[in-house]
Order: C-alpha cells, then sequence, then structure tokens
C-alpha cells in the first residue's frame, strides 16, 4: 500500500519531494526542541519555506508565493518582534515536569498511530491522476473563483482581518491600571 | 365566543392588575377574576345549550404543535373551580396589607390564568407550558410575601420549585417520545391513538406519575408540600391546595391514564396502595402537628391520596368520586386555610398550643370553622360525602380491603381534625381578644359554605357535567 | 501537461501532512511556553494546508486553494490577535507560561 | 302523594327551621323565646306524626316519598327519598313525643345557661337529623341522620366547652362513633355490589327474590357482620361501648334524649330495617345475640358500683341495650322494638328525674353527697320509683312485659345466653334500686347550703316526668303477652312469620316467675345493703379488689388507650420526627449529591491547559478511532 519511493530509479521530482519532506518535518521537530524561541521561529520559517517549497512542486505558484509573504513575512515577523520584546531567552523556558513530557511523547505516538492506522484501514482507492491540461491553478482562474462564487467568503475574509487588526490594536494598548 | 376568552379575561386582567397601582390592584383582580367567572359559567351554559366552545389553531406545524383549548365536561368543571375559588381566594386576602399589591395580585390572577390554560389544553405540549407556567407565579408568591425566616422559606420554596420543575421535565421526555410515535403531533386525540407495546407505556406511566406524583403529592414524594403551606401566604397555600394540587389531579384522569391504559390496568393496585397509604399515613402524621397549616397540609395529602386512588380504580365510579372530591376538597381547604388566617391575623400565631377558647369570644366564626371541619372529615350532607362516599364505592369494587384501609380516613380524620378544632377553639376563654369575623371574611366563608352544603345535597349539577367526558376517557382506556 | 502527483503519490502527501499535524499537536503538548504553542498551531494549520493543496491538484479543482487562502487569511488574523493577547498577559504576569494561566480554574 | 311529600317535608323540616331561627336569631330572642320556638318546631313534626300514624293504621300501606337524584353511581342510583311505614312512624312517634318532652324540660332545666338558644338548636338539628335517619328511604339517607345525630351528640356533649375533659368525651364520642360508621359504610358497599341497590324496598325484594349462590350469602354474611359493627357504635356495644359513659358530660336533657331514648336505639332500628338481611346471616346472628349478652352482663356489672347518678344511668343504658340486641341476635325484631320503646319511656324518665335531683343540688352528681332527697322533691321521687320498678322488672309496669318477652326469647334459643340475660336484669335491679335508696332515703348527706336550698322543680320539669312515668308504668299494654298489638302492628315488615306467639304455658309462667323473683331479689339485696345496713359507697382511694376493678369499668379505657390511642400517637410522632424527617433529607439528599458531583467535578478543572489538550487530544483519539475503525 506504502508507495515507497524507489531511490534508484528515483525521478527529480520525487528527489525534490523527499527533500523538501525531510526538511519540513526535521524544521518543525526542531521548532518544538529548540530551547531558545527565536531559534524556534527561524527553524518555523524555514520549515514554512519548504512548504511552500511543497506548493511550488504542486504546481501552485500563486499559493507558494502567497504562503511565502503572509507565513514567512508577515507572521514570523510579528512571532520574532513579540519574542524580542519580550526579551524571551532559554532561561525564561520554565521547567517542564517529566510527566507532561511522557504525556506529550505518548498522545504523539498515539495519534501518529491512529491516524496512520485510519488512513491505511480505510483502503483508499487512489484513481487516476488525470490531468484536466488546464492551468487552473494560475492566478487567472483563482482570481475568477474567488470573485465569482467565492465573493461573498472573500469579503468577510477582508472584515475578519479587519476585526483582527482593531482588536489587535486595542489589547495590545497599554492599559492604565490602577489608576 | 369559546373557551379562549377566559384566558384572555385572565391574561388581561393580570396585566390590568398590575399596571393599576398598588391600591387598586386588589380590586382590579377581583373584578377581573369575577369577570372571568362570569364568562365561564355563560359558557357553561351554551356547553350545556350544545354549543361547541373549544378551539383549536395551528401554532406550529412542524412538529405539529396547535394551540388547541378543549373544553369538555370534566375541563369545564375543574376551570369552573379554578375560577369559583379564585374571587374566593381574592377577596379572602382584603383583610391583609401586602407590599406591592399590584404584583401580588397581578401574579395571582396570572396564575390562575395558567391553570385554567392548563385544565384547557388538548395539546401535549400547550398544557406543559401552562403547566409549568403556573409554577412561577406561585414561586414568587410564596417568595415574597410569605411568612417566616426569609432563609428557610427560600429553602423551602426553591426546593419545591426544582422537585416539581424535575418532575415536570419526565413528562416532558414523554410528551416528545409520544409525539415521536404519533407522527410528531402533540394533539390529545393522536396522542390517545398512539399503539404503545407494554413496555413502553410503563416507562410512560412512570414518566406522567413523576410529574404528577410530585405534583399531588402522593407520598413519598409529599416532603415539599408541608413546608411550603406553611411559608408561603395563605394566600399562595390556597392557589396551591385548592387548585394546583387539582392540576396533578385532573392530569392523571386527562393524559396519564389514556394514554398508557395498559400500564394502569398492570399496575392499578400497587398505585392505589400509594394512594391510600397517602391517606393512613398523612392522617396520622396530621394527629402529632404543631403548626396549625401544618396540619392542615397533611390534612390535605390525606385527602389527595384518596382522591388518586379514585382515580386509579379506571372505573368511572371511581373517575367521577375522584373529580367530586377534587372540587369538595377545593372548596374546604381553601375554607381551612382562610380560618387560619383569621386566626392568624389576630393572634399573630398559628401554634395550635397557643391557641384555645377562642369559642366563647366569637361564635360564627367557631360555627364557620366547625362546618368547614365536618365537611372536611366528610360529614354526609356535605360534598365531601358524596365525593368520599363514592370514591370509596369505587375502591371496595376493586378489593374491599382498599376501601377499608381507605375508610380509616373517616376516623383518623375526624381524630385529627377534632382534635385540632378542640385545641385551637374550645376550653377556656383565651386571655388574647378574638374579634367576630368581619363582613367580609363571613361572605367569603358563607359562599364556601354555602356550595359545601348545596352539592352536597344536589351534586347532580355536576355529576351530568363531567359523567359524559368521564364515560369517553375511559373508552380511551377500555378501547384495547 | 502532466499531473504531478503521478510521479509522488497522494498518499505521501498525506503522510507528511499527518506527520506534521502530529508535530504541532506533540508542541503543544510538550511546551509551556505560550508562543512555542502558537508556533505549534501554526504547524498544524499548515499541514491541513499542504494537504488542501495536494487534493486540490488531485481533484484538478481550484477549490481547494482557495480554501487554502482563507484559512492563511484567518491564520494571519489569529496569530495577530493571538499574540495581541500574549503581549497583554506578559505585561501583567511577566510570563507567558501556560502554567500561570489558571484564572479558569474550577 | 302530593299531600304525603307536603307532610313528610313538613316532618323534617320544621326542626330544622327551628334550628335555622335558633342559630340566627336566637340570641336576639331571648331565651324562653328560642325555648319555645325548639319545642314548637318538634311538637308540630309530633302532631304530623300522629297524623301519618293515623294514616298507615288505617291504611297498612307504606308511604314512599322520592324528592330528587342524590348520589349517582354507575350501578345504583341513590335517591333523596323517605319511606314512612309502620316501622319508621312507630320511632318518630317515641322520638318526636319524647323530644317533645324533653325539650319542654329543657326550657326550665337550661334556663340558667348564658347559651340557651343554642343548646335548643342543637336539640332541633338533632331531632331533624334522627327523623332523616328514621324515614330515610335507603341506607345512605338512613347515613346521613346516623352521622348527623352523631354531629349532634359530639356538639352537645361538649355544650359546654369550657372544660376540656368535656371536649375530650365529646371527641371520643364521636371518633368511636366514626369507627362504626366505617363498619356501616362497608356493609352498604357490599350490599350495593351486591344487590345492586340501597333502598330498602328494592333490597328486600331483590334479596327474596334472588337466586342463592355461595358468594352472596358470604357477601350478606360480611355485609351483616359490617352494619353490626355500626349498629355496634351508635348503639354502644362492646366493643364501642365506652364512649357513651363519658357522654354523660353533656347537660342531663341530652343524656335523656340522645343517650337513652333515641339516639342510641338507631341501631337497633337499622338492624329491624334490614331484618330481611340479617336472617340471611344466622351466624352474624349468633354473634350479635353473644355479644348483646356479654354487653349487657359487663355494663351492669360496673354499673353496680358506680357513684356518679347519671353513669350508674348510662352503664343501665349501655346494660339494657345489650338485652335489645340480645333479642335482635335471635330474629326477634319486634321484642327488642318493644323494649325499645318500654326503654325510652322509663330511662327518659330516670335521666329527667336525675336531671331534677342535679338541678335541685346545684349541679352535684355524686350519690355519695345525696340522701333524703324524697320529701323535698315528692314527684321526682315518686316518677323515678315507677320507672325504676320498670326496668327492674316488677309484674305490670312496662319493663316487665318486654323484658320478660326478651328473656323468653333467650330462654327458647340458648339456655346460657338466658342465664347471662337473667343475671344481668338481676343486677339492674339491684343497682337501680341502690341508686333509689341512695338518692332519695335516709339523711341528706351534701353541704348545709345545699340542703338549705333543696326544692322541687318546677311544674316544666315535673310535668314530663310526670307523663314519662306514667307512659313507664303502662307503656307494657302495646305488647301484652297473648295479645301483642305492637306484633300485628309490625308484622308487615318481617319477612318470617312474626316471632311465634308464645303461647303462655307453664314453662313461660314459670320463667316469669323466676324473672320476677330475681328483680325482687336483687331490690332485697339493694334494700338490706343500703336502707338496713345505712351503707355509703366508699370514697374513691377506698376502693379495694373486684370492685375497684368495676368501678374502674375493667380498665377498658385505659386499656384501649394502650392498644390503640397511644401506638398511634407514637407512630404519629415517629413519623413526624423520622420518617418525615428521613424523606425530607432524601430528597435534600438528592440536591447535595450533585453538589457533591459538581463540587468533585470541579476539581477536575483545574486550569492547568496542558491537562486539558492531553485530555482534548486522548478525546480525539478516541472519537475519531470509533468513528473509523470501529466497524
Amino acid at each position: 500500500m506504502i508507495h515507497i519511493p524507489d531511490f534508484a530509479h528515483a525521478t527529480t521530482v520525487q528527489v525534490i519531494f523527499c527533500f523538501l519532506a525531510f526538511i519540513t518535518v526535521i524544521t518543525a521537530f526542531l521548532t518544538i526542541f529548540s530551547r531558545n524561541p527565536i531559534h524556534s521561529a527561524i527553524y518555523l520559517v524555514i520549515c514554512f519555506f519548504s512548504i511552500a517549497g511543497h506548493y511550488l512542486l504542486l504546481n501552485a505558484q500563486f499559493l507558494a508565493i502567497v504562503h511565502i509573504i503572509v507565513y514567512s513575512g508577515a507572521i514570523m515577523i510579528l512571532f520574532l518582534f513579540t519574542i524580542m520584546l519580550m526579551n524571551l531567552n532559554e532561561q525564561r523556558d520554565v521547567h517542564r515536569p517529566r510527566i507532561t513530557r511522557l504525556g506529550a511523547i505518548v498522545s504523539f505516538c498515539l495519534i501518529v498511530i491512529v491516524l496512520i492506522t485510519i488512513f491505511i484501514n480505510s483502503k483508499p482507492i487512489v484513481g487516476e491522476y488525470d490531468s484536466t491540461g488546464e492551468d487552473f491553478q494560475s492566478i487567472k482562474v483563482l482570481g475568477k473563483i474567488l470573485l465569482n462564487e467565492y465573493m461573498v467568503p472573500f469579503e468577510f475574509a477582508s472584515i475578519l482581518l479587519l476585526v483582527a487588526m482593531i482588536g489587535t490594536v486595542l489589547l495590545s494598548k497599554k492599559e492604565k491600571l490602577n489608576k | 365566543m369559546n373557551v379562549s376568552t377566559i384566558l384572555i379575561i385572565l391574561l388581561i386582567g393580570a396585566f390590568a392588575t398590575y399596571f393599576s397601582g398598588d391600591k387598586l390592584a386588589s380590586k382590579v383582580a377581583l373584578l377581573f377574576s369575577l369577570a372571568a367567572l362570569g364568562c365561564s359559567i355563560v359558557l357553561l351554559n351554551n356547553y350545556n345549550a350544545g354549543e361547541n366552545i373549544s378551539v383549536i389553531n395551528a401554532w406550529i406545524t412542524q412538529p405539529k404543535i396547535s394551540f388547541a383549548l378543549n373544553a369538555d365536561g370534566l375541563g369545564l368543571a375543574m376551570v369552573l373551580l379554578t375560577l369559583a375559588l379564585t374571587p374566593i381566594i381574592i377577596f379572602s386576602s382584603f383583610g391583609n396589607e401586602y407590599k406591592n399589591a399590584k404584583g401580588f395580585y397581578g401574579l395571582i390572577l396570572f396564575m390562575a390564568f395558567a391553570m385554567t390554560g392548563t385544565f384547557l389544553a388538548a395539546d401535549g405540549l400547550l398544557y406543559y407550558i401552562f403547566w409549568e407556567l403556573a409554577l412561577i407565579p406561585i414561586y414568587f408568591i410564596a417568595l415574597i410575601w410569605g411568612n417566616g425566616d426569609a432563609d428557610e422559606r427560600r429553602k423551602a420554596v426553591v426546593k419545591f420549585f426544582i422537585y416539581t420543575l424535575a418532575g415536570s421535565l419526565f413528562m416532558l421526555v414523554a410528551f416528545i417520545y409520544l409525539s415521536q410515535k404519533a407522527n410528531g403531533s402533540f394533539l390529545i386525540e393522536d396522542l390517545y391513538k398512539v399503539e404503545l407495546s407494554a413496555c413502553e407505556q410503563f416507562w410512560i406511566f412512570l414518566a406522567f406519575f413523576l410529574a404528577y406524583a410530585i405534583k399531588i403529592p402522593i407520598i413519598p414524594f409529599h416532603t415539599w408540600q408541608a413546608n411550603v403551606y406553611q411559608k408561603a401566604p395563605t394566600v399562595g397555600t390556597m392557589l396551591l391546595s385548592g387548585i394546583m394540587l387539582k392540576m396533578g389531579l385532573y392530569s392523571v384522569i386527562r393524559w396519564q391514564l389514556p394514554i398508557a391504559p395498559l400500564a394502569a390496568k398492570e399496575y392499578m393496585n400497587i398505585f392505589i396502595a400509594l394512594g391510600i397509604a397517602g391517606v393512613i399515613y398523612g392522617s396520622i402524621v396530621a394527629l402529632r402537628q404543631k403548626d396549625l397549616k401544618k396540619l392542615l397540609a397533611y390534612s390535605s395529602l390525606a385527602h389527595v391520596g384518596l382522591i388518586a386512588a379514585g382515580s386509579y380504580t379506571l372505573t368511572l365510579d371511581g373517575l367521577r368520586g375522584a373529580v367530586l372530591q377534587m372540587i369538595a376538597h377545593g372548596f374546604v381547604v381553601v375554607g381551612l386555610f382562610f380560618a387560619a388566617e383569621v386566626i392568624f391575623r389576630r393572634f399573630e400565631t398559628r401554634e395550635i398550643a397557643e391557641l384555645g377558647g377562642i369559642r366563647t369570644q366569637s361564635p360564627k366564626f367557631t360555627s364557620m370553622f366547625l362546618i368547614l371541619v365536618l365537611a372536611s372529615v366528610a360529614l354526609p350532607s356535605t360534598f365531601n360525602f358524596v365525593g368520599e362516599f363514592t370514591v370509596l364505592y369505587s375502591l371496595s369494587q376493586i378489593n374491599i380491603w382498599f376501601a377499608v384501609l381507605g375508610g380509616t380516613t373517616i376516623i383518623l380524620g375526624a381524630y385529627y381534625m377534632l382534635r385540632m378544632f378542640q385545641h385551637v377553639m374550645l376550653g377556656q376563654t383565651n386571655s388574647k381578644v378574638f374579634a367576630d369575623v368581619t363582613l367580609s371574611e363571613g361572605i367569603s366563608f358563607a359562599v364556601i359554605i354555602a356550595v359545601l352544603l348545596f352539592f352536597g345535597f344536589y351534586p347532580k349539577p355536576i355529576t351530568d357535567l363531567i359523567t359524559p367526558s368521564l364515560e369517553t376517557i375511559l373508552q380511551v382506556i377500555n378501547k384495547n | 501537461m502532466d499531473n504531478i502527483l503521478n510521479q509522488i503519490g497522494i498518499e505521501n502527501y498525506i503522510f507528511l501532512s499527518v506527520v506534521l499535524f502530529c508535530i504541532g499537536i506533540f508542541g503543544v503538548l510538550y511546551r509551556r511556553n505560550a508562543i512555542i504553542v502558537f508556533m505549534s498551531i501554526e504547524i498544524m494549520l499548515n499541514a491541513v494546508n499542504l494537504l488542501f493543496v495536494a487534493f486540490s491538484t488531485y481533484h484538478q479543482d481550484a477549490q481547494g486553494q482557495v480554501f487554502v487562502f482563507f484559512s492563511m487569511a484567518v491564520a494571519a488574523a489569529e496569530v495577530a490577535v493571538g499574540l495581541a493577547i500574549l503581549v497583554s498577559i506578559f505585561r501583567n504576569l511577566g510570563s507567558i507560561s501556560i502554567d500561570n494561566l489558571k484564572n479558569l480554574k474550577g | 302523594m302530593e299531600m304525603d311529600t307536603n307532610l313528610a317535608l313538613l316532618l323534617v323540616l320544621t326542626p330544622f327551621l327551628g334550628f335555622l331561627i335558633n342559630v340566627f336569631f336566637g340570641k336576639s330572642l331571648g331565651k324562653t323565646v328560642s325555648g319555645i320556638i325548639g319545642t314548637v318546631a318538634v311538637v308540630i313534626s309530633f302532631i304530623v306524626t300522629l297524623v301519618l300514624f293515623d294514616q298507615i293504621t288505617s291504611t297498612g300501606k307504606a308511604i314512599e316519598v322520592t324528592l330528587f337524584d342524590w348520589i349517582q353511581i354507575s350501578n345504583l342510583k341513590i335517591n333523596l327519598g323517605f319511606l314512612l311505614d309502620q316501622l319508621s312512624v312507630l320511632w318518630l312517634l317515641f322520638v318526636t313525643g319524647i323530644g317533645s318532652l324533653i325539650h319542654l324540660y329543657s326550657i326550665s332545666y337550661m334556663h340558667d345557661d348564658e347559651n340557651m338558644h343554642k343548646f335548643f338548636s342543637y336539640l332541633n338539628l338533632f331531632v331533624f337529623f334522627m327523623i332523616t335517619l328514621v324515614i330515610g328511604s335507603n341506607l345512605l339517607v338512613l347515613f346521613i341522620g346516623w352521622e348527623g345525630v352523631g354531629l349532634c351528640s359530639y356538639l352537645l356533649i361538649g355544650f359546654w366547652h369550657k372544660n376540656q375533659d368535656y371536649n375530650d368525651a365529646a371527641k371520643k364520642a364521636f371518633i368511636m362513633n366514626r369507627i362504626g360508621d366505617l363498619g356501616l359504610l362497608i356493609g352498604m358497599f357490599i350490599l350495593g355490589y351486591t344487590f345492586k341497590t340501597l333502598d330498602y324496598t328494592e333490597l328486600k325484594q331483590t334479596i327474596l327474590t334472588i337466586h342463592y349462590e355461595p358468594q352472596i350469602a358470604w357477601n350478606v354474611s360480611i355485609a351483616a357482620l359490617c352494619l353490626f359493627i355500626g349498629a355496634c357504635g351508635k348503639s354502644a356495644q362492646i366493643p364501642l361501648y365506652t364512649w357513651l359513659p363519658d357522654a354523660m358530660a353533656g347537660p342531663t336533657p341530652v343524656s335523656a334524649l340522645i343517650h337513652a331514648a333515641t339516639m342510641v336505639t338507631a341501631g337497633i332500628f337499622m338492624i329491624t330495617r334490614l331484618n330481611f338481611v340479617f336472617d340471611l346471616a344466622t351466624d352474624v346472628q349468633t354473634v350479635i345475640a353473644v355479644i348483646g349478652a356479654i354487653t349487657s352482663l359487663v355494663a351492669a356489672t360496673i354499673g353496680l358500683v358506680q357513684t356518679d347518678i347519671k353513669k350508674v344511668l348510662a352503664y343501665s343504658t349501655v346494660s339494657q341495650l345489650g338485652l335489645m340486641f340480645l333479642a335482635l341476635g335471635f330474629g326477634a325484631y319486634e321484642v327488642a322494638v318493644f323494649h325499645v320503646i318500654t326503654h325510652a319511656f322509663f330511662k327518659a324518665c330516670l335521666f329527667l328525674g336525675s336531671g331534677s335531683v342535679i338541678h335541685g343540688l346545684h349541679g352535684e352528681q355524686d350519690m355519695r353527697k345525696m340522701g333524703g332527697l324524697r320529701k323535698a322533691m315528692p314527684i321526682t321521687f315518686w316518677t323515678m320509683l315507677i320507672s325504676s320498678l320498670a326496668i327492674s322488672g316488677v309484674p305490670f309496669f312496662s319493663g316487665f312485659f318486654s323484658k320478660d318477652e326478651i328473656l323468653l326469647t333467650a330462654f327458647h334459643h340458648s339456655i346460657p345466653l338466658y342465664v347471662v340475660g337473667s343475671v344481668a336484669s338481676i343486677m339492674t335491679a339491684f343497682y337501680m334500686f341502690r341508686l333509689m335508696f341512695l338518692t332519695f332515703f335516709k339523711e341528706f348527706r351534701g353541704t348545709e347550703e345545699q340542703k338549705h336550698h333543696l326544692h322541687e322543680s318546677g311544674s316544666l320539669i315535673t310535668i314530663p316526668l310526670i307523663i314519662l312515668a306514667i307512659l313507664a308504668a303502662f307503656g307494657g299494654l302495646i305488647s301484652l303477652p297473648g295479645h301483642s298489638w305492637l306484633n300485628e302492628y309490625l308484622a308487615p315488615l318481617f319477612t318470617k312469620v312474626a316471632g311465634e306467639e308464645h303461647h303462655l304455658g307453664a314453662t313461660e309462667y314459670t320463667l316469669m316467675g323466676v324473672a320476677v323473683l330475681g328483680g325482687l331479689l336483687g331490690i332485697l339485696i339493694a334494700y338490706i345493703k343500703y336502707f338496713k345496713q345505712d351503707n355509703v359507697p366508699e370514697s374513691d382511694e377506698n376502693i379495694t379488689g373486684l370492685s375497684k376493678v368495676l368501678y374502674n369499668k375493667y380498665y377498658v379505657d385505659e386499656i384501649y388507650d394502650a392498644v390503640f390511642v397511644q401506638p398511634i400517637n407514637v407512630l404519629s410522632k415517629f413519623f413526624r420526627d423520622y420518617i418525615e424527617t428521613g424523606l425530607s433529607a432524601l430528597v435534600f439528599g438528592l440536591g447535595k449529591v450533585a453538589n457533591e458531583i459538581a463540587f468533585q467535578g470541579k476539581r477536575l478543572q483545574s486550569g492547568s491547559i496542558g491537562l486539558y489538550l492531553f485530555v482534548f487530544v486522548l478525546g480525539m483519539c478516541a472519537i475519531i478511532s470509533y468513528i473509523f475503525l470501529a466497524q
């Protein structure tokens, strides 16, 4: 069932996929295990870049770009600023009791096993990888769909962002305590 | 004109009373309650003339819930009881001063509205709404205008509220289950038609029983009763014991028995025995009560036990006797609680030990009180005798021992009531001054006594009114 | 134009997503630092996004990408608000360990 | 028919009208006027009764009056109706007749009481209910009267309501009666569902025509037994007799009217009325006879040592009622009725006489403080003497005939019961003359002041006494052995051939002689003990031995108290203090359990996000595995 990549006769695409996947997983792990939050953030940026690579591999150029802009550009900068603002470093990290770690590992294993078992158990019927030939992932097509069918959600997304912006401003405003 | 007019009058009355201000409230309330009574009498005439005074309007289509008010003889009799007692109760409270009277009287009318609705509703959900609606006013009446220590009172009243509400929830579940079986309809006719297996009937019966047993109350679900009766203002006690208890008993006849007839037949003896156990238990506990209102509460427990036993016999006599006794008991218990209130107005106490020697000071009050006491112990020629006799007769048809045990109410009832009367009214003249009844108090008593004596000799109008609908219900019960 | 998945196989993307998602969960459980927890959540979101895109390609349908687009917008909003909350928590408590956030204790 | 209805209504409603007038206007009318109104009301009833009596004797047909449907029960219909036949009119005659006399008497007797109008209203109410009881056309109308007279008895025993002892006595009477009433009700139920009617006429017809099955016979027996329990309550038979002596707490005219002449005979009336039912239940008849005999003996023995003049008479009443039940037990209804009538005469006279004595002594009832009243109160003395002779069975006074008939009947059926009855009769003669000697002979033993005020009562008191004494003397004429007018008059009522006419043979004369001798013996003993030897009963604390047991009425009251009343009270306290609290705690307990669960559940909400997440993940695992793996 499981498609084991045949490294000997691997195509370029397969090699790229394996490489990207490896980076993605490793950096994701490192994000979590790094003691220094800044390191975590950096690893996460790498992780996001590799995911963007996946997008490119899947021919979703627009999303790849947006992903880099939004995640690596906006979100991660926000993270870094916050970390720096709080002046967090390794000492700041609290001691984790052993039971927490154990619990985390147990649940991690459990959920991996469960999800994979489910996937295998469900015996997916993978159909033909057909191709319409049309470049449906181009900005042109995406833009049409987004502004026709998904017009209303699209507008709502903008409202959501606006609200988030206002909320953020309100939240981070310094309160005048005890006055 | 149909029965919804009564409900409208009462509802408008409740609001009008609330907006008329504290000074006018009692009068406005009396006026509206009398108007409702008048309206119901006119409707009774129309009903007897063969006119259709029922209402059925679609309300919600899915599930099928209708605004259906069915006025048959049984419903009308109960409505008449409610609407006859409401003015008496309101009038009897004229001797008291209440804070925020507009709220008080408004709630009374609102409660009358809800109870009337309960007696008329012919749709499961509508009935349930009215049923629960009636609980809200009495909760506030007992909580805000009650007497005794505020903390104790809150405890008792909240217990009552939650207890009865919890019981009713089982009924709601039963209704929902039934409506599923009846293709989503809550209409009483459709619910009657539902075919249920014996096991389903058992659970439905039990769910209804829990709601009614707490409301009626049947032992051992009565623990809320005595405390609430004692703590509530007398008006609240009258409403509770005079009318609200009858909601439970009426519902047994209207809903519980016809919907689950197999279970009713199967477990008849158990429920009759429970009712009769209530008779004996209530009577015995009443013997040694120190508080006048508590004693009356337990006497009420004993009487409703007998009524419930009568209903569960599933015979025409039993049902008829139960309804007669309901009406009779409604009047008597209101009268007795009013007598307790009259004493309280003068002596500021209901402790039996502190009373006594009133007879020499107030012959009129004594006579009226005595008549009520005698009616309560079902002396022949009072209305209660007619009911009690019919119920006991029906019990004797089921099993003679039921009649013998239920009949002990005749002995024990006389024992505790006369003992109470002796210690409250007789003996050496009390050192405190007891003014005899005022005119308005006298009128309340006289009306109640007149009703009791008149129907004691001539119960035919009521029997004729209720018999056809009881026969219909019996047909439903015996259909298979 | 050939479907790229011919060469990779959709199931590999599923495995990758699952692993990524589980790493996210693991991070949430494992770390006490609220910022890292946040990052883990981002990883989970990205795992889902990745799967969306993979299936979009598989079905040759752009709708999946539209979803990813929206989820990015939501993620952006979420991070902005979340970080603002963290900042204000940090200001008040002097720490962002989630162990200190126990005001909801029953 | 219209005429009859009006007559019947007039008969019933006149006393009721008197009651209403006295209740509402009695106080403003003044004592004498209210007394007169009360008396006139009863007298009118008496006159109506005479008219009816005349009609019945001339036509021989019963009058049935139906007013309207009263209670509807699926298979029996109960009318509010009246049945005026030989039995009811006979009963009415002495109820209204003696009632009138006693009302008259009361005008004088109660004149000092501030609540005289109330007294008369109650008396009128009593007469109303008694008439209802007697003329009801079915058992349920009888029951109205039955309970109604119980109520009046309650009101009148507790007439002096400031004294809680009297109130206790009143309450006791009412409750004891109610025990019997339950029996009566149950009896009615059984009759009702066995024969589908409670109407006397229909019942009789059904019983005479019905096809007998064992089940029906059994039902009839049980019904008869239950009805008899009812009769026991009202007519003070063992085991329900203890209320009657206590009922003497009421004013003396009440004792005379209710507790001697009329109300207590209601049980006998009911059994006679339902003779066709009891005839079918021979076992129950035996029970009745035995209970009657025992009651008569027990009450007589207690009567031997009582010192309260009214208590003596009360026990004598119980004893005489026992004799009547003895006769009923043998199916000799007309004999019982005969004794009821003569007993009504002489016992009313005795009570009124004792009332006159008590009146003269300003409320003194203890015979040890009386004596020598013969000279001061000659009319009272002579009338009471006549009545005492009558009750003792001295020949040619009324009691002689009736008691003799009872004993004769008993002799024919059962020798042991005859002996018991005879012994009771001898004792009766003894204690009645003990009463006479202690009260009227020798020297006055009361205080000087009482002695100073001794006087004969007024004419309103003495006239009824004289009339009753005459009746007591000659009342026996209505049923002379051999030519019994009463037997012929009552004959239509009975299904059996009315008691085989005792042909006066040697046995009968011997028995008569024995009875007379017995009576005279009793009188002689009393004479020797209380006249010759000049004994006066000891004061309470000096009574010892058997007489102490008798004086304390075999401790029956104490036994009842210990066996029935106290356990119920203890049970009541137990229920109130433990069961009620327990149940209440149980309900509160449910609430507390919910509270406790909430409290424990609250601790689960530790606030630790890590834990929440951990549980959340586990839960998610569980749910998705359930959804996807558990097929």
